[in-house]
């Protein structure tokens, strides 16, 4: 039983990067898109802290007087944590190409877009 | 002990999403959020001495903190959008 | 030991308001009352759970970190509470005193 | 018990993911998506990423929230349903997922310690860190000075989406003004408990950034969620208070050189240390002492990201307010 629930984090990762990329590919409203790709992005992100978890370890932080203390992988944590806020900022970027598309077109729906901007 | 608490807690948050699921108007969704969080800080407070390392309360503070500037951002949103709408706010 | 037991006695009480007021949030049939019971039980459970780990945690750094903590959780609840009432109350959704069906709007 | 914690979490992360979307309001979905990032940061908590989970909790639940909420304001609330070929991607996801799924057994259990992630740098770290630079916080060192090119390449693109949404947002619209921007702009100046409360918060706020910022080498902490956690501060008082006040108190101009300066200050770094003798982006020749040099090049790198991403997250939330 909890052999299978050690996969758990895997299955759950692929299923919300994936509802993430349905949203990215199946839904015309620009700013769902969006929505979508920041949940990708957080899938890959508890990907890898999925990855930095050792058993019966605890964060990386060292502690005074404590021996033989394991602690999780610090790598994966470095990369994501930097990762969050550049994600951020580039969804503030997408956003502000959608704000502009509205305001040139009208509409934030892919067809309508596709539509006013002829064949 | 934490963990019967951070159970019951758990479950509290479980509840709270099914409220925000479920709707029906925006208003409840926003409740369910800043219920959530609230959750959130004190599950964090919890798991914190049940990981045996209390040095990690900064955490339940930010959250504590942030929830709140969530809250006035959609206040502040749904302000805006009356008057956009043409609606006189009155208080 | 006594400490013990009392910080048992605060940790279940608060875990039950806590729970009492997901339930309550969940089965109130309107807004309003929804919100009574989740702000009123947020709060208390709020105190009970802090004053109850406070109690495990003896006089440390921890401690003054819990009571910020608390101190924040008790100024941000009721107010977010408060501003989320009067803006549906000014978007005119309207308190009802007694009703047997939910109730849909906005 | 961990497993229990996790399974929890996780379905319910799921469960948040499907209903954003699913929903066709989309002020909806984004408030599911506070949600999803309040589950993801307790995620990252109970997966021993203490610095992960506050770097979350300090962007996920505030600033991407409201600039959301400020792009939505300018866009549209509701979506148009989809009207056909929407089996196609269905099918697609689904196929994709399974094969994932099936991939996965293949993976290392959850804190399996003979995963091959754990076998290659990451003992090192957490060997010598205590040796080389002598602080408690291996994911601050780690960040900081052994991998120190990363974190200037991430700031710049923090620097560079920054400098993106002003120049996307800075062109006045076409449209001509509504006349309506005189009486919003006033903040939540007439309700009167939370803009009281909301003063009070504002300087704690301000102190705790402060806090994580120079608390970042011994405790979860450092200059990205200093930078987050500050900028989320001045943003409470501009919604309180209105843009205006809070373009008073930190004008353009200042915000502007901020993004520059504290991109600046991080290479200046490397550049002092390339003067002194060593390597860029090298501390140990700082100081006489390399242990110091690496510890004052740490406090000076990490007060570089908190200039930058504070003065980049304030810039993005002002250039969407302004914009109606």
């Amino acid at each position: 039983m909890l052999e299978i629930l050690g996969y758990y984090n895997y299955w759950v990762f692929a299923l919300v990067l994936m509802i993430g990329f349905y949203a990215v590919v199946a839904r015309g409203n620009l700013i769902k898109k969006l929505l979508g790709l920041s949940m990708l992005q957080s899938a890959v992100f508890l990907m890898y802290i999925t990855l930095s978890k050792v058993e019966g370890a605890t964060a990386p932080i060292l502690q005074k007087g404590v021996e033989d203390q394991i602690y999780s992988n610090p790598l994966p944590q470095v990369l994501i944590l930097t990762a969050i806020v550049v994600g951020v900022s580039t969804t503030a970027l997408g956003l502000a190409i959608v704000v502009r598309i509205k305001e040139a077109y009208g509409t934030i729906e892919e067809q309508d877009i596709l539509k006013a901007s002829g064949p | 002990m934490y963990f019967t608490v951070s159970l019951a807690i758990l479950v509290t948050m479980v509840l709270a999403v099914i409220r925000a699921l479920k709707g029906p108007s925006v208003y409840d969704r926003v409740l369910a959020v800043n219920m959530f969080g609230t959750k959130t800080a004190l599950l964090l407070s919890v798991v914190a001495f049940l990981y045996g390392r209390p040095d990690f309360l900064d955490l339940a503070l930010i959250y504590a903190l942030i929830n709140f500037v969530g809250v006035l951002a959609v206040l502040e949103f749904f302000q805006k959008r009356s008057a956009a709408q043409g609606h006189t706010t009155k208080d | 030991m006594l400490l013990d037991i009392l910080s048992w006695i605060l940790l279940c009480l608060g875990g039950g308001f806590v729970l009492v007021g997901g339930i309550g949030a969940l089965r109130m049939p309107n807004f309003y009352t929804r919100m009574h019971a989740a702000s009123l039980t947020d709060s208390t459970g709020s105190i009970l759970i802090v004053v109850g780990v406070m109690c495990q945690a003896g006089l440390s750094l921890a401690t003054i970190k819990l009571l910020t903590i608390l101190i924040f959780l008790l100024l941000t609840g009721p107010t977010a509470t408060y501003a989320l009432a009067n803006a549906a109350l000014l978007s005119g959704m309207k308190p009802q005193a007694d009703t047997d069906e939910g109730r849909s709007s906005s | 018990m961990i497993i229990v914690f996790a399974v929890f979490l996780l379905t319910l992360l799921v469960l948040t993911a499907v209903a954003v979307v699913r929903t066709e309001n989309l002020f909806v979905a984004v408030m599911l998506m506070a949600i999803f990032s309040l589950l993801m940061a307790t995620n990252f908590f109970i997966l021993d990423a203490a610095d992960v989970a506050l770097t979350e909790a300090a962007v996920g639940a505030g600033v991407t929230t409201v600039i959301f909420l400020g792009a939505l304001a300018l866009t549209a609330e509701q979506e148009k349903p989809i009207v056909s070929g929407r089996w196609l991607p269905l099918a697609v996801v689904s196929v994709t997922v399974l094969v994932i799924i099936y991939a996965s057994f293949d993976q290392p259990r959850l804190g399996d310690p003979g995963a091959p992630a754990h076998q290659h740098v990451a003992p090192w770290y957490l060997e010598k860190t205590a040796e080389f630079i002598d602080i408690p916080n291996i994911v601050t060192a780690v960040l900081a000075s052994y991998r120190g090119y990363d974190t200037l390449g991430e700031v710049f693109v923090v620097f560079a989406a920054c400098i993106g949404v002003l120049f996307l947002l800075s062109v006045p619209p076409v449209k001509p003004q509504k006349s309506k921007s005189s009486d919003n702009s006033s903040g939540l100046r007439h309700h009167l408990i939370p803009q009281v409360v909301g003063r009070l918060l504002v300087p704690f706020i301000f102190l705790f950034g402060l806090y994580v910022q120079f608390h970042g080498e011994y405790g979860p902490g450092g200059g990205f969620q200093a930078g987050a956690i500050i900028a989320t501060g001045i943003i409470l008082y501009a919604l309180l208070e209105g843009e205006a006040a809070a373009l008073n108190a930190i004008p353009k101009s200042v915000l502007m050189a901020m993004v520059c300066g504290g991109a600046m200050l991080y290479g200046m770094v490397g550049v002092a240390g390339m003067i002194l003798g060593g390597n860029f982006l090298d501390y140990s020749v700082l100081h006489s002492d390399p242990v110091i040099g690496q510890q004052m090049g740490i406090i000076l790198i990490e007060a570089g990201v908190g200039i930058t991403v504070c003065g980049a997250l304030l810039s993005i939330f002002h250039a969407f307010a302004e914009r109606d």
